[in-house]
């Protein structure tokens, strides 16, 4: 199956980390990727603030472009950001469920000779990686087993909701049964899908902070050696304010923040450096040994 | 098409029903009524403002006299709702029932359209398709069968027992067949009962010893129908008894088999206790099981499983009452009537994770509470947490599994109450800190409000507002090791996070898991949520579409012990009319064949489901037997030579109906004959 | 009513030091927007907004339902009953982080992330909003660049932000983006798509044909 | 919600006519029950009852069609829910021969529909008779009956012309 890359913007800056252990680590599984065309924003949330039909209009031009660039028209496109992932599932299901939306739409695409059938099929990387690849496979392919480390799982919004794609909205589960096949163990949390404040950090930042805050607190207090995100604000939420939270509101916090993808590409043996790790404020320092002769892969 | 030759003979009379304004509002009945009278064969034609009150049924009778009618067409309701009582009204006029006919403007015109016009023609449309029906109506004498006296109660809950009681003390047979080993279904789970707060068991087990030892009652436990042939007044069930590995005649319920058993302790979850305790592989419900028989769980006794067990259980029967070697068993019984009262199931609440059921321990469903706090429970009463703390505050949260699209969209009706009375419950076993969380408080009940004012009393905390979620994420360290719900106060318009030692979930009811295949089995149909469908809401609402079944108690829809039993007593009594009318009268639209058009071609003989044709070889032609006919039409529909034909729905009825509809009959705009197939 | 400025959001929950003044307060019918609950529930799904029991789920699942001056219920109350002016003037439209945990849990259903869209277009298309406050800034800031550009460049939509609602704040946050900077995971050139006027004359087209829609 | 179909008023104020063969114990209740629900819908459908969808005999399709109607709906029981164990197979069975047929005599799908109802579904009646209602109208008048009178007169035509030559011959 052939998949279309749709990185977003934020893959671009704060994310970059985010966009080197993705492609690192569908080129170690040989998962060929292939970069969408001339890609733009998909609007994310402060675009549908504006204008909703535009909102879905400058979405399904990327859905569009991702229905002529794979030859059959079935395109598979990912969105590793949680954002970008919504925005274009979002477009995508209210076109379908709107005739009339969909003729707005294809009024304006129209106009420089675009026009898009609905065939996009809209995927994130996790969804891609413990469903079309599949965990088995995954574990054999385990060089560094993550013996012992407790990894927090953390899903964030957008990925599990409005939108049952690939997993509960209420209780994921995917990425713990990834992490687990890496050979690590996740802990039972209940905030795991728990609003990060999102771009209220940006905003209001006593808002934001404190979300943030209530999740690494929760997760530190569970013991946990590091939290895993797939999505490029999460993580940057979560990390880069852990001393300004520490410092206004008193708290010890000191966890680090990586992206599902990195804790992966590490144990599938790849380096620091092409995973990104070098990027994080706080580098995660992996108690990983290769495993001995004749022992299990998948602890 | 008929021949209008007839109209000399044919002298009809038309009623339309202004039903108050529900048909006059929509419909011109003036314009209908003067229409018609325009019409062959009508001698008279009435608007009349209640048709179906007695004057509006006299009319019709002097009418039969004085104008020696011989053809009635009433346009009014369904006739699903008032044929009967026309019928009669024709009868008594001195006129055979079946020169009938009724026209459905309600239901089927003035109650779902607006444009009046357009209804007022529909109407005239309708009227006039049976206005050319009763053409071809003949005197016909109903089928009158006997009713098989005895009666069948399935499900053995406080409605069957109900149920079988008043049967069997009117002196009927009653069979009562119960899937589990013993009755007392949901009840004899339930501690105190609301609003009265008398015990569930002291008020239930004198019942159920009374069903053991009725004279006229058979009690078949542990045991299923499997199969049901037959009709209204004469039913034939097959019963399945599923094997207890104990001979019912043999053991006198002493026990010692149970004390016996070489398990020491109880190793598997309780059904009764639902969970709470643990049982052994030979046990018996709870102390007051009726009937007071042991049963072998086959799936956990080591001798099934194994072979290899010391059957200290064998030993200890000194009656021999133990038989590993038993078999299921099938009985095939007649009787009339059957009452359906198979319950409810609770909601699992591991459909709302939110809630944290199953994942945090001290998270409990209703039923396990009402388990809890009973005398004769798995803790003895004592509310000891299952992390072994007694909780000092209690959440107790309604509707979980009702008024959720996500779920199970209707209120159950009884969580509210028996929110409180647990709250009531739960305040005197442990002076804990009791908190309901509603979004409506639903009280309607004899005294059931008094009860709620009784609670307020009592300083129970309540909260308008659903709860979010249930967790053990402590914001602060006076949350820490408690469980935090958080809720909307929207009294107040604020959002608390409460910390509680124990979570109650008031688990809403759903239609039991095999709602749908009971349903097939006994030819009754489902609402849309999967209860038990009534015949009407409001004035059958024991009836099923299927004739000598009814149903009763929670299969039908959520409902507290009051309704249920006097929901139970209704079904018996429609039960007894059945029964002692002694017999029924069959709709006589059986289908015959006219021999001298049948050419023996065996078409039919195949599609008939109940196998009443047969053929005479010697004639060379098909034979059909009235008594087993249940008259579907099916195989009027498949003789090629339209040999067969079914009372009142004669080929030539309906087709006279399609050019009355279309307006194409004598009285249509184009003689009609244009391009009849006939 | 007075909108709460964006710096006066305290955690605290002391009250004593807020003044008391006796205000009059009831509600004439005819200063209600009797449509508003209508136009709201116009788009795609918002004919759930009237089926609400009133059960304060969205408000107890929100995160941030503690800042807000309406909680999330309150809101469609208001909402159904036309209290245009208190909603469209409210915080809580703009604390919506657009995390959907209302919707999912919502037993009636309701869309009610897309209700607060629905608002907050309402609001700016209005001019209602809280001019200091820095969402709606942002939300246009971003607007444009995307226009434009057909992608946006977090380092200069957010100094655009500040410089257009709190300046000084950008030093505070300067520390951070050196830092993000030398990791690497900020970068000051403007991220551009190749036929940008492509895209500027489809969003043109929607516009035009809104335009002619309302006129 | 749904709510009444209102029409355009139609060239020659055509109405489309349908003839629906309702089953007693199914459709026919749901029909009572969209009733009693007060459930608005299109006036355009005259419902005829049966026992069981079984009994609609094909010829009465036939009837209706060259009588005029526009449109026949049949309804019965869900499949294994017949009153009548499988009466409603049997009309299946039926019915699609005789929709084959139907087409192949250029009458369109959209105007003969067999539909399953059960008695708890008081809401599809008013759906599928709306729905079919609005196909119908897109489709236009049937009008076979006019039809057939023209064939008649060109049979009669076709008949003079013929006379007309064997006058001619035997002159």
């Amino acid at each position: 199956m052939k998949y279309l890359y749709y990185p977003g913007c934020s893959l671009h800056s704060t994310g970059k980390a985010y966009e080197e252990s993705v492609l690192a680590v569908f080129k170690a599984l040989e998962i060929p990727l292939e970069e969408l065309e001339d890609w733009n924003c998909c609007g994310a949330t402060s675009y549908f603030s504006i204008d909703e039909t535009e909102a879905f209009a400058l979405a399904a031009r990327n859905l569009e472009l991702a229905e002529n660039q794979s030859g059959n028209g079935h395109a598979n496109l990912i969105a590793p950001c949680a954002a970008c992932y919504l925005v274009l599932t979002k477009t995508q299901h209210y076109l379908t469920s709107y005739p009339d939306i969909k003729q707005k739409v294809n009024d304006a695409l129209d106009t420089v000779g675009l026009h898009y059938e609905g065939k996009t099929n809209v995927r994130h990387p996790l969804d891609v990686l413990v469903n079309d690849y599949g965990l088995d496979k995954i574990t054999k392919r385990v060089k560094k087993p993550l013996k012992g480390l407790r990894v927090a799982c953390y899903y964030g919004c957008q990925v599990v909701r409005p939108f049952k794609v690939f997993d509960d909205s209420l209780y994921p589960t995917s990425m713990d049964r990834l992490a687990k096949a890496l050979g690590a163990e996740t802990i039972e949390w209940p905030l795991k899908t728990r609003c990060c404040g999102g771009s209220l950090t940006g905003t209001i930042q006593e808002a934001g902070l404190r979300l943030s805050r209530a999740l690494l607190i929760d997760a530190q207090r569970r013991k946990a050696d590091i939290m895993i995100t797939c999505c490029p604000l999460c993580q940057h939420n979560l990390e880069c304010y852990q001393d300004r939270i520490n410092r206004k509101l008193g708290d010890h916090i000191h966890i680090p923040v990586a992206y599902f993808t990195q804790l992966m590409g590490i144990a599938l043996g790849l380096s620091e450096k092409e995973l990104g790790i070098h990027r994080l404020f706080n580098r995660p320092r992996f108690a990983v040994t290769a495993p001995k002769k004749g022992e299990p892969v998948h602890a | 098409m008929p021949d209008v030759k007839l109209n000399g003979s044919i002298r009809i009379g038309f009623y339309i029903c202004h039903c108050g304004h529900n048909i006059a509002s929509t419909v011109d009945v003036d314009a209908v009524a003067q229409y018609v009278a325009t019409l062959p064969g009508v001698i008279v034609s009435r608007d009349y403002k209640y048709m179906c009150s007695d004057p509006g049924q006299e009319m019709i009778q002097t009418d039969i006299k004085e104008q020696n009618l011989n053809r009635i067409v009433v346009a009014s309701c369904s006739p699903l709702l008032h044929e009967h009582t026309f019928r009669t009204a024709t009868e008594k006029g001195g006129l055979n029932p079946y020169y009938f006919q009724m026209v459905n403007i309600r239901e089927n015109v003035s109650w779902v359209h607006t444009d009046k016009s357009a209804a007022t023609t529909k109407a005239k449309d309708l009227a006039r398709a049976a206005i050319l029906r009763v053409f071809h109506h003949r005197s016909l004498e109903p089928k009158r069968v006997p009713v098989n006296p005895d009666a069948m109660v399935v499900g053995g809950g406080i409605a069957g027992i109900h149920a079988a009681l008043t049967l069997a003390n009117a002196g009927k047979k009653v069979y009562l067949v119960e899937r589990e080993p013993t009755i007392g279904g949901h009840m004899a789970m339930f501690d105190k009962t609301f609003p009265t707060l008398d015990c569930a068991a002291c008020i239930l087990t004198p019942k159920m010893s009374q069903v053991k030892n009725h004279p006229n009652i058979t009690l078949w436990t542990y045991s299923e129908v499997t199969n049901v042939e037959g009709y209204v007044g004469n039913y034939s069930v097959t019963v399945k008894r599923k094997p207890r590995y104990i001979i019912e005649d043999l053991c006198v319920g002493c026990l010692e088999c149970i004390e016996k058993c070489i398990y020491k302790e109880g190793k598997y979850p309780d059904e009764f206790n639902v969970g709470l305790s643990k049982r052994k592989p030979v046990y018996i419900p709870f102390p007051q099981a009726t009937p007071q028989l042991v049963v072998i769980d086959p799936d956990t006794c080591i001798e099934f499983k194994s072979g290899k067990c010391k059957k200290t259980c064998v030993e200890a029967c000194d009656r021999d009452a133990i038989d590993f070697k038993q078999e299921e068993r099938f009985e095939e019984v007649k009787v009339g009537t059957i009452i359906l009262t198979t319950g409810f199931q609770t909601f699992d609440a591991r459909r709302v994770p939110y809630y944290g059921y199953g994942k945090y321990p001290n998270v409990y469903t209703s039923l396990e509470v009402e388990r809890l706090v009973n005398a004769s429970g798995p803790t003895g009463g004592d509310v000891i947490l299952r992390d072994g703390r007694r909780p000092t505050s209690i959440a107790i949260i309604h509707c979980v599994g009702s008024r959720d699209k996500n779920t199970n969209r209707w209120c159950s009706r009884t969580c509210c109450m028996y929110s409180l009375k647990l709250a009531h419950l739960l305040k005197e076993h442990t002076e804990a800190e009791v908190y309901n969380f509603y979004i409506d408080m639903r009280t309607p009940g004899k005294s059931y409000e008094e009860f709620y004012d009784k609670l307020l009393d009592e300083n129970v905390r309540f909260i308008r507002g659903r709860v979010a979620e249930v967790t053990d994420w402590a914001d602060r360290p006076s949350e820490e090791g408690k469980l935090v719900i958080r809720v909307e106060d929207t009294m107040v318009g604020v959002v608390r996070r409460i910390p509680v030692d124990m979570v109650v979930l008031a688990v809403g009811m759903e239609p039991q898991s095999d709602a749908q295949a009971v349903r097939k089995l006994f030819n009754i149909s489902c609402s849309t949520e999967g209860f038990f469908l009534e015949r009407h809401p409001k004035l059958a609402p024991v009836d099923t579409f299927t004739d000598g079944i009814y149903i009763a108690g929670a299969c039908q829809g959520p409902k507290d012990i009051p309704d249920t039993v006097a929901q139970a007593g209704a079904a018996a009594a429609q039960a007894l009319t059945l029964i002692d009318s002694g017999e029924i009268e069959l709709e006589p639209n059986t289908a015959f064949v006219v021999q001298d058009a049948c050419s023996g071609c065996r078409t039919c003989l195949t599609i008939c489901p109940y196998s009443a044709i047969s053929r005479d070889d010697a004639k060379q032609k098909a034979y059909i037997n009235e008594a087993l006919c249940k008259g579907c039409g099916t195989c009027v529909a498949a003789c090629p030579s339209g040999a067969i034909k079914q009372n009142l729905f004669e080929d030539e009825m309906i087709f006279s109906e399609i050019d009355g509809i279309l307006n194409t009959g004598p009285a249509g705009t184009n003689g009609g004959v244009a391009c009849s197939p006939k | 009513m007075t909108t709460p400025m964006v710096e006066q959001v305290k955690s605290s929950t002391n009250h004593r030091t807020t003044k008391k003044a006796i205000v009059r307060r009831i509600k004439y019918e005819e200063e209600l927007d009797h449509s508003f609950g209508e136009e709201i529930a116009s788009f795609a799904y918002g004919e759930k907004l009237f089926s609400c029991i009133q059960c304060g789920t969205c408000s107890a699942t929100c995160p941030l339902s503690h800042y807000m001056d309406y909680t999330p219920r309150k809101v469609i109350a208001m909402t159904r009953a036309g209290f245009k002016e208190e909603i469209l003037n409210s915080l809580t439209i703009w604390l919506c982080a657009s995390c959907y945990s209302c919707l999912v849990q919502c037993p009636q259903q309701i869309h009610i992330t897309d209700v607060m869209y629905a608002l907050k277009r309402e609001a700016i298309a209005s001019g209602y909003y809280p001019r200091r406050l820095p969402i709606p800034v942002l939300a246009k800031a971003f607007f444009n660049q995307v226009r434009k550009n057909g992608r946006n460049t977090e380092s200069w939509l957010l100094v655009n932000l500040y410089l257009r609602t709190n300046p000084f704040k950008m030093f505070k946050e300067a520390v951070l983006g050196m830092k993000l900077l030398f990791h690497g995971r900020m970068s000051l050139m403007p991220d551009r798509i190749k036929r940008r006027n492509e895209l500027t004359t489809i969003l043109n087209a929607v516009k035009a044909r809104e335009g002619a829609v309302r006129s | 919600m749904q709510s009444e179909v209102n029409h355009p008023v139609p060239v020659n104020d055509w109405e489309p006519k349908i003839v629906a063969f309702f089953c007693n114990w199914c459709t026919y209740t749901a029909a009572d029950l969209a009733g009693v629900s007060r459930l608005k819908h299109a006036p355009n459908a005259r419902i005829i009852r049966v026992m069981c969808s079984g009994r609609v005999d094909p010829q009465f399709i036939l009837d209706a069609f060259a009588k005029g109607a526009d449109g026949v709906l049949i309804g019965g029981c869900h499949p294994g829910d017949c009153h009548y164990m499988e009466g409603n197979f049997k009309a299946l069975r039926r019915m699609r021969l005789l929709g084959t047929m139907l087409r192949s005599m250029g009458i369109e799908s959209d105007r003969f529909r067999l539909e399953w109802i059960s008695a708890s579904e008081g809401e599809r009646v008013r759906t599928v008779i709306n729905d079919m209602v609005g196909k119908i109208r897109m489709l236009g008048p049937l009008g076979l009956p006019r039809r057939f009178e023209e064939w008649d007169k060109e049979m009669e035509a076709l008949e003079e012309q013929v006379h007309g030559k064997e006058e001619a011959v035997n002159a």
